[in-house]
């Protein structure tokens, strides 16, 4: 027990916590004044009960393009366990329903529970039977809906997740990232592809004006330029990548496929400068 | 590895020398990354500090850099005072840097290289500056993944031809299955008529699994 | 080897060192250096190098300066492109500029690329990173073009292309997308242009114009301003005050130069002992 | 439980207790927002403009949201925190409208939603809400909010990444603060301009806003919507 009554902590000192909040976060950082903080009586209330996580097995970027009549993705098939290509046959593209993909980058383990979370609401949808089912948009309000609430529970889901789909005749292309952050655009790329890959795109988008110029095999060309460049660049990629397309004919998820790399300008590089 | 200061470069890398009768063939991957950005995916890590003796460089890309330069300085005074100097007075300027600097440098050095007493000679020169003089030797994050394949494959004797493939497996094995490694096989054969280059392009490495 | 030389003291002091991580014990953080954003590109072509910068320099979320230099003059033949602290960037290149005009007067001789390079590699690698300087130099010299990024901890690359700064990303994008070798001039520089602007607008810490600088063996183009996509439109008001507009509470007029009598003194040898 | 041996150097530097990196909810997402009541309109202006660290994640995400035909909400800062308060305004106000028979009136909005960032007092939502709106005299009304429900009425607000760039023109401009003359009550084609250009400005200097300015204005006919480009770097 510290018995210098000074250290005993002030409950409304304005290093604690600037809106005076019962010292939640801020003492985990200091040095701990009194075994009852120690043992973590001193703020029962709010104190996180959960631990949060970190990411193990994670994979690297995804992509997502809207083009006239539907949404093409991408995704490399590797799961790095940090800096190790561990497992290399991974799907990270998974069809949901008929017109929907989620992509996913970040933990594995949480995408594998999503993945059977959404199943499973699909499947309910299903046996309801009442001519109804969900569509892309809904999927996704639900899926943000558990990304937010896992976020508020300090315990996230450690994903970035891409989903894309057509409903009522219209694509859709939106993303939702780890602390419950949703956002939509013609163009999506997570993790590294953000910095990498959407530069690309967004050129592209701008050059033909707008995703109604660009028909599929457009789409597929700028995707294959912009995984080629996440290969050269992202040191978590792999030149083993699998496309999904969503049209009003449903979901084609492709076998997995590679790009030409150019090298050969490496040869007559000496040294680092003399 | 982990003594990288925030914002360093870092060298990553698999690297690998193997001595063989009249020589030594040295090789290395060509990824630079700062974090898991790859600042330079073309990177030239065999770096010549004599005329027959080079060093592979993984670790700190400036801590590195700055050793073997001055390494190739010295080398130079000796070589006008002294004449040619052996591959062993190398590693040992090499140790001394690494041993004495050891709380500000981040340097994993593999020395190779032929001299005219010694014939060729590789020497491992790990994170701490111990030197160590062995038959082949393999260095980098990109290593760990082939202790067992160089284990189960290196046998004495091997020839010049054996040896480069060796290499060459081994250090498609490691980058492969390393981030930190990758891009294009740069190799080098150092016998007595000198240096000569291999270069492997990146889409022409030996497969091996890739399931 | 000899015992070791002893170290030149100068340079800068570290000795608060101990009292700084004394008061970081005690949960007092210390003020960080803002990191600039900023793209800087350059590349290899058929005749020389091209060089490209934005012109946005930033203090944290706000633009300090919406048209500044980024293309450093390092010498007749070379220039240099700077990223991180602006200040570093500035003062590292102004003194490499000055040792190579030295550099020249005494060999009599053109500076070569490389030399400014260990000159700049050596200075950072002795500071540690703690000079924040992440430059691309680019030249070119009687052995031809020479482009090099050398990285504030002291580390050197050498290659045909390359970007720096927060929005190197974004332009290494578009390079390893379209460049080639042995570009033509008009080609090369619509490339660094691209690269720039795909900097310029994916990335919040670069923005405004396109700075280029073309160096060749017979002579040197400062494109400033190559490109300007972003120019701002016109007001939708002019916000004039008519005179009178500001209150006066109080005034008061006094005379500046109060008078002054001179008397002249007896005139004695000065004492200069 | 270690022995001191001559020469060894005794260093009293503090032990660092190690600080656990804790998931961090929050994240900032950029973006001004303001909002001008005038005698019988009242306008609300945001960029669209969704960025993290210094990447863009869309440059349209819209900000504002028409809540009835006399009021619109309009939140900068965390978007999730954002979405998920100005969806549970919209549900408040349908239940409302199922108990009530009619559409809540601006103040009651506004004082709802005070309420509703003061009940999570101890795990805030991090957002800058400003309600603009026409009261129950059909008057111009802007409300407010710190991120914690403390809430006050007001003529003109600006909030968000840019608050600290606009604020002191409204300031001048709309309050005429500091200034002589005599207070004319500014007509709607006015603020707009001022509107526009504080928007223009504020792009021009920080990094967070621009690419879209969607401006709602509300008057007795209804709340019409009007896009605007901004500049994009």
């Amino acid at each position: 027990m510290d018995h210098f009554p000074t250290n005993w902590g002030n409950p409304r000192s304005e290093d604690v916590d600037n809106y005076n909040t019962y010292p939640v976060a801020s003492h985990i950082g200091k040095a701990p004044h009194s075994v009852t903080q120690i043992a973590g009586f001193g703020h029962a209330a709010g104190h996180p009960s959960t631990h949060t996580q970190q990411p193990v097995v994670t994979g690297t970027s995804v992509l997502g393009l809207k083009f006239k009549g539907g949404v093409i993705m991408a995704a490399d098939n590797l799961a790095s366990y940090g800096s190790l290509a561990r497992f290399r046959d991974v799907e990270r593209l998974h069809k949901v329903a008929d017109f929907t993909v989620l992509g996913a980058s970040g933990d594995m383990s949480d995408y594998q529970y999503v993945k059977h979370l959404l199943d499973t609401q699909m499947i309910r949808e299903y046996n309801a039977d009442d001519g109804n089912t969900l569509e892309t948009p809904n999927i996704y309000e639900y899926l943000w809906r558990v990304m937010y609430n896992r976020r508020s529970k300090m315990n996230p889901l450690w994903n970035t997740f891409v989903l894309g789909g057509i409903s009522q005749g219209k694509s859709f292309l939106g993303a939702i990232d780890l602390k419950g952050t949703p956002y939509q655009a013609p163009s999506i790329a997570t993790g590294f592809g953000s910095h990498l890959a959407q530069p690309i795109l967004r050129k592209e988008l701008e050059t033909r004006g707008g995703e109604e110029n660009i028909t599929e095999e457009d789409a597929v060309k700028i995707l294959k330029d912009c995984m080629k460049v996440l290969f050269y660049r992202d040191a978590r990629s792999m030149n083993k990548f699998q496309l999904a397309k969503i049209t009003e004919q449903g979901v084609t998820i492709s076998e997995p496929l590679s790009v030409e790399t150019e090298w050969a300008f490496a040869e007559k590089i000496r040294g680092y400068g003399a | 590895m982990s003594g990288l200061k925030p914002g360093e470069v870092n060298l990553g890398t698999s690297i690998m020398a193997v001595q063989f009768n009249g020589g030594v063939i040295i090789g290395a991957d060509s990824r630079t990354t700062t974090g898991s950005y790859i600042a330079n995916r073309v990177t030239d890590k065999l770096t010549e500090v004599h005329d027959t003796i080079y060093c592979c460089r993984s670790g700190s890309a400036a801590d590195t850099q700055a050793v073997a330069d001055i390494v190739h300085y010295y080398l130079q005074m000796y070589s006008v005072q002294n004449g040619r100097p052996t591959v062993k007075v190398a590693a040992t300027l090499f140790q001394e840097l690494c041993y004495q600097n050891k709380d500000n440098l981040s340097a994993g050095i593999i020395v190779a290289g032929w001299d005219k007493e010694t014939g060729g000679t590789v020497w491992n020169i790990p994170l701490g500056g111990s030197l160590h003089r062995q038959p082949f030797a393999i260095g980098g994050s990109g290593s760990t993944y082939i202790y067992g394949y160089c284990d189960a494959t290196y046998r004495d004797g091997m020839t010049q031809e054996q040896c480069i493939e060796f290499v060459k497996n081994s250090l498609a094995l490691a980058m492969s299955r390393d981030g930190s490694s990758g891009g294009v096989i740069r190799m080098a054969i150092i016998t007595e008529e000198g240096v000569k280059r291999i270069f492997i392009p990146g889409n022409e490495l030996p497969v091996h699994w890739e399931g | 080897m000899t015992s070791r030389l002893p170290q030149a003291k100068g340079g800068f002091n570290f000795d608060n060192h101990v009292r700084n991580s004394a008061m970081d014990g005690k949960g007092l953080v210390l003020p960080k250096a803002t990191k600039t954003g900023t793209t800087i590109v350059g590349l290899i072509y058929k005749d020389g190098i091209v060089l490209g910068a934005d012109t946005r320099a930033t203090a944290g979320p706000i633009v300090a300066d919406k048209n500044c230099e980024k293309i450093h003059y390092l010498a007749p033949n070379m220039y240099c492109c700077g990223a991180g602290t602006a200040a570093d960037t500035e003062m590292t290149t102004a003194l490499i500029s000055s040792q190579l005009e030295l550099h020249r007067l005494s060999t009599g001789r053109q500076a070569r690329v490389v030399t400014a390079m260990t000159l700049l590699k050596q200075m950072l690698f002795k500071y540690q990173g703690q000079i924040g300087a992440a430059l691309i130099l680019g030249g070119v010299d009687v052995n031809g073009p020479h482009l090099y990024t050398i990285y504030p901890h002291g580390s050197t690359d050498k290659l045909p292309y390359v970007t720096m700064g927060s929005g190197s990303l974004a332009a290494m994008s578009v390079f390893e997308s379209r460049f080639v070798a042995d570009m033509e001039r008009e080609e090369a520089i619509t490339l660094v242009k691209d690269a720039i602007e795909a900097g310029i607008f994916n990335d919040l810490g670069s923005g405004s114009n396109v700075d280029v600088v073309v160096i060749t063996s017979e002579n040197v183009e400062v494109l400033r301003n190559y490109a300007r996509p972003n120019e701002r439109g016109v007001k939708e008001a002019s916000y004039k005050y008519r005179p009178g507009t500001t209150r006066v509470l109080k005034s008061s007029i006094r005379d500046l130069v109060t008078k002054e009598t001179i008397q002249p003194t007896s005139l004695e040898a000065m004492d200069t002992s | 439980m270690f022995s001191t041996y001559p020469g060894q150097v005794i260093v009293d530097h503090p032990v660092k207790v190690p600080i656990e990196h804790r998931f961090d909810p929050y994240v900032d997402n950029g973006g001004t927002l303001l909002s001008i009541a005038g005698k019988d309109f009242c306008v609300v202006a945001a960029d669209t403009r969704q960025s993290e660290g210094y990447s863009i994640n869309s440059r349209y995400v819209p900000k504002s949201v028409k809540l009835s035909e006399k009021t619109v909400i309009s939140m900068g800062g965390c978007y999730a925190d954002c979405l998920t308060l100005t969806k549970r305004i919209q549900q408040n106000m349908e239940w409302y409208r199922h108990a009530h028979g009619k559409t809540m009136s601006t103040a009651a909005v506004a004082q709802m939603l005070s309420i509703m960032l003061y009940q999570k007092r101890f795990f805030p939502f991090y957002s800058w809400c400003i309600l603009g709106g026409l009261d129950e005299e059909g008057k111009g009304a802007v409300y407010t909010y710190d991120p914690v429900g403390s809430y006050e009425r007001e003529v003109c607000r600006c909030a968000g990444s840019a608050s600290s760039l606009i604020q002191p023109f409204l300031d001048n401009q709309i309050g005429f603060k500091n200034q002589e003359s005599e207070r004319q009550t500014l007509a709607l084609d006015e603020v707009l301009r001022i509107t526009k250009d504080s928007f223009t400005s504020a792009t021009e200097r920080d990094i967070y806003t621009g690419d879209y300015l969607e401006i709602f204005v509300i008057t007795s006919d209804g709340v019409q919507l009007t896009k605007m480009d901004l500049k994009k770097d």
